[in-house]
């Protein structure tokens, strides 16, 4: 292949020379276009965590409690009564700033289909929100959508948003960060792992159709030709919470059912990583037919059909003799599944298209083959300081600061939030923490997200700590006691070494702090897309944290 | 003078539109059969005051591409007209 | 009182009628599928809050046409008692088994909060519990609750009692500041004219336990199981 | 035949219009003052198969009547094209 061709095509899905080497190494071959596009997706940031791999390793992930550490779809932790709290918190940065409700919305739509992939009826949602100051007739376009869009996706769905946060700083103008946290429940021995373990079961792709949506950077020019296809490939989507809500009651009675294998929800990289990781992960291989599932638009690809981000579709792996069952869930809740490919024992994962095979490629390269990167870190070599302003007329500041944006009340943005759907809202939001009561036993669960953009900005380390510290007294003010952590890292690009050294900081922060609190973080996310526009980093990790509360049902509570 | 535009706000076709196809779903369970389509779409009339046709159109425009449309994922369409408006008659 | 409680696809305030009902009330009472056609079983049927098919059209227009609602309305001519709480509430206008319609909320946004309501009707089904007058703090969840009718429709309503409950002050002052949706005169909840199908836009189920904020929705519940005691006797 | 029928559904003059309240609203804090009203209501594309004109025109009546307008609320308008179909050059 001409190098000059090699090289927009590399740039297309966000490999480089070296990595190009290692698949060529690991498949023996130079890999045709739909399988540079599988490792493009795969071995990017987002997927793979090439860059933060190392670093996160320092994380505690383990405790008596946790009965799912990092890895799956979200977080699992013991809470008694045979119960397990499941938990993940995401970002949907990109999406929003380009259609803040829709990419809000469908940031919701990804983190619920987390949390009910693994056997969980997802119960509360938070959301952690950054924008730039309200003065700006844009910044307040972004803030009223976000809103929009996470209350108009989890009140159709029908989980309550119990709690969240939301700062207001310059850093953030056009650049929004939107994090959203879901939290389930299920009993232990429902509690579903994605893994596809055994050959021959069936592969079933149930939900919306599949559109050319999100296939974004990760794609050819040479593959796509015209001018005119990154017209027809819709940036945002437009989420359906409805169709998400049917799929969410469809997979929990699945996880009732003999004979299903795996359950996984189709988010970053469609069909491609979820296909691949559930085989990977139960050491198995995969084949596909391509030409089997269905489409929105007519003269989709094997490429767009592989890489596509359509939302609300779930991959189902079921005994043979169980698909018959699995079709009937689907038929009650009028859900379309096609049979799209079957479990195999060649740690392959193939791809046919009307039987001509597209790809074919050895699962362990693909999930777990990238190199590592260790790009260079800098860190600023002293802490910017900050002046503290003379206090002459402390009257006149208490009212400013009573008016400042980032401390007035909060309740415009939750009143639009139904925070109390599954009645089981014992504080909602404007508490320091929110409580849930756990539906037949005498426990209450506690949750709430946290993060200081300024202190982490001055001290990534410091600050993160702090982070964690805050979550963990708004937990303990609920009079419950903090068990576990997720996390989302919203740096920018970790290749920038100013940035690299700002994740390392943090990340040895949230590491220590956990430590101390001997806390496991058990899910979390490092999404690169949250760079602001001046090249800083934005600013803050959030360590959510979810809690029990030991001991007896605490009467007399109100909310509201 | 007073000018009637009317706003036709709809999805790019690639983008799905959920209501749409729940619309239709609607339209099959009544027995509509023969729909093998439904899009859905926003439809806004706007009056406003303008010193002539070009001056109405440069504003409608200007004021869906800024806050009725989001180009990333809708098209639009706007049709003008004019109106008889209560000044005309006055001779102000 | 057997209940049923009937799920559309989009349906999600069915499992806290059933906790309400069943859990707290220890009523007897089973899901029904929106595709049934057989409700000869039941005492009182609840159309609960919901976004049935997303809502994508307008409320409550898809779920109009599901089976059941034959039933359901078969069932209301002969005099059992229906419940419609939010989304229900606005199936039952679409179905014309109430008259009016629900608009979206004046401020176009979203309202999730605890409310006051004076119960304007005692005499009705689900509210024979309360004494005319009586303030009941329910929590509303919904963007589409802004209650409409044109003026002889209201007139009428008025006039035969229909209205049972209107967003009030915390006193039973019905004000402009108390009206969370723009409701016309506040109205928050109807009757029809016999009195038996019953429509409200805040939320009962919610109200039941005061562990999660209070519990005046089970007045509603209460007054359902005594007036079908009433009806045996 | 395959038809393309646009559906104009707008709240009645009496019915009080909140989205459009607001999109006024906010078209004036966007500097577009000479906005006097505006109204807000559904675009919907339904494309389907007929016989013949007449036909294609009585079933969207029929399908708006009964589930696209709600007549308590709502006036609707129905423009109706005809689209070359993929059967007529086939000629199957
Ligand atoms: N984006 C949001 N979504 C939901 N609830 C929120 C959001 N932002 C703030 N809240 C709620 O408002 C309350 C106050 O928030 P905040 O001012 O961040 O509290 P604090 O600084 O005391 O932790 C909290 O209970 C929180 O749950």
């Amino acid at each position: 292949m001409a190098i000059a061709t090699r090289r927009a095509q590399l740039e297309e899905v966000a490999l480089n020379e070296d990595e190009y080497r290692a698949i060529v190494r690991a498949i023996g071959r130079d890999p045709n276009d739909l399988e540079l596009g599988m490792f493009g997706a795969l071995w990017s940031e987002h997927c793979s965590y090439k860059t933060s791999k190392a670093l996160l390793r320092q994380l505690p992930t383990e405790g008596p409690d946790v009965l799912q550490g990092p890895g799956e779809n979200a977080g699992a932790v013991d809470i008694g009564d045979g119960l397990a709290v499941v938990f993940k918190i995401e970002s949907h940065n990109h999406p929003s700033a380009i259609e803040p409700y829709q990419g809000a919305a469908t940031g919701v739509g990804g983190i619920l289909r987390d949390v009910f992939a693994m056997g969980a009826r997802p119960i509360a949602i938070l959301d952690a929100l950054r924008f730039g100051p309200l003065d700006s007739g844009h910044n307040r376009h972004l803030f009223h959508g976000v809103v929009a869009g996470i209350g108009g996706y989890g009140n159709c769905f029908g989980c309550p948003t119990v709690g969240g946060e939301v700062h207001f700083d310059s850093g953030y103008a056009d650049n929004p960060i939107v994090n959203a946290m879901c939290v389930g429940l299920v009993a232990h021995d429902r509690l579903r792992r994605a893994s596809a373990d055994r050959a021959g079961d069936v592969v079933l792709l149930v939900g919306a159709d599949t559109g050319r949506d999100g296939i974004h950077g990760a794609t050819f020019a040479s593959v796509e030709m015209d001018e005119r296809s990154a017209e027809r490939r819709p940036a945002v989507q437009v989420g359906n919470p409805f169709l998400e809500k049917l799929l969410c009651e469809a997979c929990l009675r699945l996880n009732e059912l003999a004979g299903v294998t795996a359950i996984q929800d189709l988010g970053a990289a469609g069909l491609t990583s979820a296909a691949s990781e559930l085989a990977y992960r139960g050491r198995r291989g995969l084949d596909i037919e391509v030409d089997r599932i269905s489409r929105r638009e007519q003269g989709m690809t094997p490429y767009e059909v592989m890489l596509s981000e359509s939302q609300e579709r779930m991959l189902v792996v079921v005994r043979p003799d169980a698909e018959t069952a699995a079709r009937q869930v689907f038929d009650h809740f009028e859900l379309h599944a096609d049979r799209i490919g079957t479990v195999t024992g060649t740690g392959r994962i193939r791809i046919r298209d009307h039987g001509v095979s597209v790809a074919d490629i050895p699962l362990k390269a693909l999930v777990d083959g990238v190199p590592l990167r260790s790009p260079v870190a800098s860190f600023p070599d002293k802490q910017p300081t900050v002046v503290m302003p003379a206090v002459e007329e402390p009257e006149a500041i208490l009212l400013d600061l009573i008016a400042s944006p980032n401390l007035r009340s909060r309740r415009p943005i939750y009143r639009t939030y139904d925070h109390q759907v599954q009645d089981n809202t014992v504080f909602g939001p404007g508490f320091d923490a929110a409580l849930l009561r756990v539906p037949g036993t005498n426990k209450g669960l506690a949750l709430t997200t946290d993060g200081n953009p300024w202190y982490v900005t001055l001290d990534p380390y410091e600050g993160t700590k702090a982070a964690v510290a805050e979550a963990a007294r708004n937990i303990v003010c609920t009079g419950a006691r903090p068990i576990a952590v997720t996390n989302c890292l919203n740096f920018g690009n970790p290749e920038r070494p100013a940035i690299f050294g700002q994740l390392q900081e943090s990340i040895r922060g949230l590491a220590d702090a956990c430590r101390a609190l001997e806390l496991p973080v058990v899910s979390g996310e490092h999404p690169a897309d949250a760079g602001d526009r001046h090249g800083r980093p934005a600013r803050r990790p959030l360590p959510p944290m979810p809690v029990r509360i030991p001991g007896r049902r605490r009467p007399g509570l109100f909310a509201g | 003078m007073t000018y009637r535009a009317e706003v036709f706000v709809t999805l790019k076709p690639v983008v799905n539109d959920p209501a749409g196809l729940t619309i239709k779903g609607g339209l099959h369970a009544l027995g509509f059969d023969s729909v093998t389509d439904v899009r859905s779409g926003k439809y806004l009339v706007v009056t406003l005051d303008a010193a002539d046709e070009g001056e109405a159109r440069a504003r409608v425009e200007a004021m869906t591409g800024q806050l009725l449309a989001n180009a990333v994922i809708e098209d639009y369409r706007i049709e003008l007209r004019s109106e008889v408006s209560s000044v005309q008659g006055g001779g102000s | 009182m057997n209940t049923g409680i009937v799920v559309f696809p989009g349906t999600w305030s069915d499992r806290d009628c059933a906790h309400a009902v069943g859990e707290v009330l220890g009523q007897p009472g089973r899901y029904v599928d929106h595709r049934e056609e057989n409700l000869d079983d039941l005492d009182l049927v609840i159309l609960p809050g919901g976004f049935s098919y997303g809502d994508y059209l307008r409320c409550g227009a898809i779920a109009r046409f599901a089976p059941v609602m034959e039933a359901v309305t078969d069932f209301a001519n002969r005099g059992g008692l229906v419940l419609g709480i939010c989304n229900g509430f606005q199936i039952l206008q679409e179905a014309r088994l109430l008259p009016g319609a629900l608009l979206r909320n004046a401020s176009c946004e979203f309202r999730c909060e605890w409310v006051n309501l004076r119960v304007e009707q005692s005499e009705s089904a689900f509210t024979l519990d309360c004494r005319p007058g009586q303030v009941l703090r329910i929590p509303i969840s919904h963007g589409e609750g802004n209650f409409f009718a044109d003026l002889q429709t209201l007139d009428a309503i008025e006039r035969n009692g229909q209205v049972v409950f209107r967003y009030c002050a915390p006193d039973g002052r019905v004000t402009a500041e108390s009206n969370p949706n723009g409701s016309l005169s506040n109205i928050a909840g109807i009757a029809n004219a016999r009195g038996n199908v019953f429509g409200m836009m805040p939320h009962p189920e919610r109200a039941c336990e005061d562990l999660l904020g209070g519990s005046d929705g089970l007045a509603v519940f209460r007054s359902a199981i005594h007036a079908l005691a009433r009806v045996a006797v």
